[in-house]
């Protein structure tokens, strides 16, 4: 029986007889953080290393090229290393405990939102009812993280970065919110591993998108949101390389910055999953029904198709932001407000009326 | 009611900073994200180049030239060269003024480029500036081949050019005529006409017609308010009062499409119009080359006659003016640059309070200083 | 119009300080010592009638001199007793240039600031300023602009020493 | 225009133009990159390529004329003269000063110092800028033969006017004239 953490039914299964249960509890909670931080760390590598060569391609260039041999797959790891040697400089005015607490905080929240994510049906670090709620509270907590280093560190254009984090998060937590809203109508469930299972009909291309003509703008909304919640470009105005030098994390150097680093991806990657579970089927897609077809409901190749599936539009929405990334300028502060609120936020509550309206004639005919 | 006040911040943007295209300080004064005053300091890169003018001899000077807006060397070139030129009774071949005139306007393109590239990333689009330095790498490998250098050139020489061009070189331009159309269009497409880039630079940084005459604003900045004046047509040098005769180029001047007249928006697309313009130019010349010398009759030794000659040229960013004072030595009593950069510049003063500090580093970006020239 | 018509229209109008002109001439035959003079014409005006002059040049329809265009110094040499002014005015309507010159005498170096008339000279009489030593009277901000504030000496003088360092840093 | 259809117009422009935009870049993402991996592919280097200078020392006349015309003399150049031939002591440029501007180059006589393609000048040492152009040092195989024949020609040529010389001198001599000033030479 699942009891919400595989590790501990593993555990369970193997463990020697009469080992206490607070030891189980700990050890398995142990090994899931341990392989979710390798895991998460993993693909934020990855996702700076495809970030590199995305935007490479793009502006006719091929990016990394030798670290590694083919197409410089190690310079992610080349990187990592470089950053752990470099020498921590804490500024002589910052605020010591903050700016050493700052990055962690970054990561230790985007750690534990993503811990809600499903890897695979029935495969997740932490069967949360109120997964979805405890992402959006999880991911805000960087926020506090960026405004914390922004302070701390003692610098001009640190607190401009972080006053601008601040208020963008503020302004764009309100229309993500409520663009997820309109998929939960549909789904009717905050639990991400429900919500996947949901699109599983129409030989698995029963997707949330196609239920419901609201949720495609709805998805439009969430995504240019999730944008602007992640700081990326044209909403990267906390970092704002070409007008705060580099926003909140200008003081940081060495491992400290490449948390706030690997939290940017971390956090792309969190929402593009949300997005992929939420709005364009989860697990679902033909291949995963074909495969649950052929191998059966249980076979791990299902799962493992599952997973793959899931993880491919995953790294596409990571794409997209790339893409995104490399075509526009950066909005200007009070366009972001203007975006956020005058345009998010009602066409995103547009989208939950029309939803609303949708499901509630559709349920009534049917 | 209570009475919250914050205290003004003062934030020194540069001298390293992304957004100062060099070494140069603004200082500024900040409510929040208001700015409520800037104080442009300079002279980070000051080289003393009148100094060194009045030390080395005539011919000598002219690689110091290319050091001051180094994106713009043939023009910087040329500028002194006809300045000395004026004060000497010399001939130039037809040929060299022809060669002369498709590597000003050559490199007119590749500094426009460079403006457009740099824009963008004050801006935030990277991929722009990429795409510029692209074709700005073609004109660079061209102008390679035909004097060796791809920045300091020390081409075009007091009485014409230093060598011929090299064979295929005029075909090769040709080419790279065609293809830069191509690429211009994706260039207006993928910058100038985003929504999220108008926004930006609309109605921002508004200089108006009578602001620009008064802080004596040249080139694109002075057009971008909508005064249709260019020195290559009302106070030709060279031939290009031929080329205007013949109706190849015209003058782009800001309209205001997108926003204000005299906006960031409208010097920017004054500039990117002007590469066009610089092509259709370029092409004429190659229609009309014909074969000839590419050097005055000039003695072994420069001699300058006594006197002083003010000449402006239209310079990528506006007028270029070298006012040169001889007493018939060999070597220059004054050698004064009037550099377009550093009168452009002042107009920050002016423009930056009361904007936001966003638009700050759009409004230094639209005036396309180098600040090599600003400090010379 | 021409420079001939130029000064002509000056005169009628009485501009104030108008102190005659140069015009570029052959070298003369006869005389072995003289070397002509080549260039641009240019008018002599008395440097406290500047700005006044200026203002006419401005103001006047048919002048129509919008922009100045630059505005330095010239040391014409170490023994001199003058240093030139020279302004380059230029008219956008009617597309012609003037050039201005008046004397700064070296013993006393001062002169009236133009900027309240244009406001483009303002840099333009930092930089001289600093350069040759000339004090602009009446400037509103009269801080170096090029040079760091505690430099020593004119650069642009003839008469000008190097500095063998400047604040401990070898110059040589 | 209304208020609420230029709300709808930002937001149609601003889609709008996102797609062009992306269209564009994204058709790029899919080109093959125009760059080059320099190390091991280099693009080519024309002809008139200004980089580090090589000296044809053969023809050099050690006339200082490319000294002259550098702006930043940066041109250090001393030979001594043997008759025509020129023993090399130095020939240096400091590679600190120059600013490749070619200037050198086109007041030779003798056409003898030129730009090459080389353009790779590392070193972690200041000094090593300071580069020697000359191939070899004092005088060259052929200049010392030419050398030797030049002065084996001067002596016969001495020889033979100091034979003549004398032979004058034994003439007058013979003659009786009174011995004249310039036998005390020969």
């Amino acid at each position: 029986m699942n009891n919400g953490n595989i590790f501990l039914d593993l555990l369970v299964r193997f463990a020697p007889e009469g080992t206490p249960s607070w030891l189980l509890d700990l050890s398995a909670a142990g090994v899931g953080v341990g392989i979710l931080v390798a895991m998460v760390s993993v693909i934020a590598m990855f996702c700076v290393w495809m970030e590199r060569k995305v935007a490479g391609h793009i502006q006719c260039r091929y990016g990394p090229m030798y670290v590694g041999g083919w197409h410089g797959w190690a310079q992610s790891i080349a990187d990592g290393v470089k950053l752990l040697l470099k020498e921590d400089m804490i500024p002589i005015g910052a605020d010591r405990p903050l700016f050493v607490l700052a990055p962690a905080l970054v990561l230790g929240s985007i750690f534990a939102a993503l811990a809600a994510l499903p890897l695979a049906p029935g495969v997740f670090f932490a069967d949360i009812d109120l997964g979805l709620f405890f992402i959006l509270a999880m991911s805000s907590m960087t926020t506090i993280g960026v405004v914390m280093a922004g302070w701390a560190s003692a610098s001009k254009w640190t607190v401009y970065g972080a006053m601008r984090e601040a208020a963008q998060v503020v302004a764009y937590e309100i229309p993500l919110g409520i663009s997820l809203m309109v998929p939960l109508i549909v789904a009717g469930t905050f639990n991400l591993n429900e919500a996947s299972a949901l699109q599983s009909g129409w030989y698995g291309m029963h997707w949330y998108i196609f239920q419901n003509p609201f949720v495609l703008p709805a998805f439009a909304l969430f995504f240019i949101s999730a944008l602007a919640e992640t700081k990326r470009a044209p909403f990267d105005l906390p970092e704002a390389e070409s007008e705060l030098v580099a926003g909140f994390m200008t003081e940081y150097s060495g491992i400290r910055w490449s948390f706030f680093f690997m939290e940017e991806y971390a956090a792309m990657f969190l929402m593009s999953v949300v997005a992929a579970v939420f709005f364009l089927g989860g697990f679902e897609s033909p291949f995963t029904s074909l495969a649950r077809d052929v191998f059966g409901e249980q076979h791990f190749l299902a799962s493992l198709t599952a997973g793959l599936v899931l993880l491919v539009k995953a790294f596409g929405g990571i794409f997209l932001m790339m893409w995104l990334r490399w075509t526009l300028p950066r909005v200007r502060i009070d366009q972001v407000m203007t975006m956020g609120y005058k345009y998010l936020t009602p066409l995103a509550l547009l989208c939950v009326l029309g939803a609303s309206i949708f499901e509630a004639l559709w349920l009534g005919v049917a | 009611m209570l009475d919250v006040k914050t205290q003004d911040l003062e934030v020194n943007m540069g001298p390293q900073h992304p957004a100062t295209h060099g070494v140069m300080r603004v200082l500024v004064r900040t409510d929040g994200e208001l700015v409520t005053g800037a104080q442009p300091h300079l002279g980070y890169l000051h080289r003393a180049a009148e100094k060194i003018g009045e030390n080395v001899e005539w011919l000598q000077y002219l690689p110091y030239t290319d050091r001051y807006d180094y994106l713009a060397a043939m023009n910087n070139n040329l500028g002194y060269s006809l300045a000395v030129e004026a004060l000497m009774d010399i001939e130039i071949p037809r040929r060299a003024q022809m060669i002369r005139v498709i590597c000003a306007e050559l490199n007119r393109i590749a500094s426009h480029l460079v403006a457009y590239g740099t824009y963008g990333l004050d801006i935030g689009a990277f991929t722009p500036f990429l795409y510029a330095f692209r074709e700005r790498e073609w004109i660079l490998m061209l102008f390679e081949k035909i004097c060796g250098a791809r920045l300091t050139y020390s081409y075009i020489r007091i009485g014409g050019v230093f060598n011929d061009a090299p064979p295929g070189w005029l075909d090769e331009i040709g080419h790279f005529c065609d293809v830069f159309e191509d690429k211009w269009r994706e260039y207006v497409d993928l910058l100038m006409m985003n929504k999220i880039f108008v926004e930006r630079t609309a109605k921002v940084g508004v200089i108006s017609k009578e602001m620009a005459l008064d802080f004596g604003l040249t080139g694109p900045m002075l057009r971008g308010s909508g005064v249709d004046f260019d020195l290559r047509r009302d106070c030709p040098y060279m031939i290009y009062d031929e080329i205007w005769q013949a109706g190849a180029y015209e003058i782009p001047v800001g309209t205001g499409e997108q926003g204000v007249l005299g906006d960031s928006w409208d010097r920017f697309y004054v500039r990117v119009q002007e590469m066009l313009e610089s092509l259709k130019i370029v092409r004429w010349c190659l229609a009309n080359i014909e074969e000839g010398p590419t050097i005055g009759e000039l003695p072994k030794t420069l001699k300058v006659p006594a006197g002083e000659a003010y000449v402006g040229i239209e310079n990528p960013r506006g007028e270029l003016g070298h006012y040169v004072v001889s007493d018939g030595g060999k070597v220059a009593v004054r050698c004064r640059v009037r550099g377009p950069s550093f009168v452009n510049l002042a107009v920050l003063e002016d423009l930056l309070p009361n904007t936001l500090l966003a638009d700050t580093v759009a409004i230094i970006g639209s005036t396309d200083i180098v600040v090599g020239e600003t400090d010379r | 119009m021409d420079f001939q018509a130029l000064y002509a229209h000056l005169q009628a109008q009485g501009a104030a300080g108008l102190g005659g002109c140069d015009e570029p001439r052959a070298k003369d035959p006869e005389d072995k010592q003289d070397k002509g003079r080549a260039g641009d014409p240019f008018v002599l005006v008395a440097v406290e009638q500047l700005p006044a002059f200026l203002q006419l040049c401005r103001d006047d329809e048919a002048l129509g001199f919008e922009v100045l265009i630059d505005l330095s110094a010239v040391d014409p040499a170490a023994e001199d007793e003058d240093l030139w002014l020279v302004i380059q005015l230029l008219s956008l309507r009617h597309r012609h240039r003037l050039m201005i010159k008046s004397m700064v005498p070296k013993a006393t170096p001062c002169a009236p600031t133009v900027a309240p008339v244009y406001r483009a000279a303002q840099w333009h009489e930092r930089e001289c300023a600093e350069m040759f030593g000339i004090t602009f009277e009446g400037h509103s901000d009269p801080r170096h602009i090029l040079l760091p504030e505690d430099w020593v000496g004119y650069p642009l003088r003839k008469d000008y020493v190097f500095p063998k360092e400047y604040r401990g840093v070898s110059c040589e | 225009m209304s208020v609420v259809a230029s709300y709808i117009n930002n937001i149609v422009s601003g889609v709008k133009s996102t797609l062009v935009g992306m269209r564009i870049t994204g058709k790029y993402f899919l080109k093959k990159p125009i760059t080059v991996q320099y190390p091991d592919e280099r693009l080519p280097i024309p002809n008139r390529y200004r980089g580090i200078h090589y000296l044809e020392q053969e023809k050099c006349i050690n006339c200082l004329a490319c000294a002259r015309a550098c702006p930043v003399d940066c041109i250090e150049m001393d030979a001594v003269r043997h008759g025509k031939e020129l023993e090399w002591v130095k020939f240096t440029i400091d590679y600190q000063k120059c600013m490749f501007c070619e200037l050198c180059v086109y007041p030779c006589p003798k056409d003898c110092i030129h730009m090459g393609n080389e353009f790779a000048f590392v070193t972690t040492d200041r000094s090593e800028l300071h580069h020697d152009l000359l191939s070899y040092k004092g005088m060259s195989r052929e200049a010392r033969i030419r050398k030797r024949e030049a002065e084996e020609k001067k002596k016969k040529k001495a020889a033979a006017k100091a034979a003549k010389a004398a032979k004058e001198a034994q003439a007058a001599e013979t003659e009786g004239d009174p011995p004249q000033p310039t036998e005390g030479e020969a």
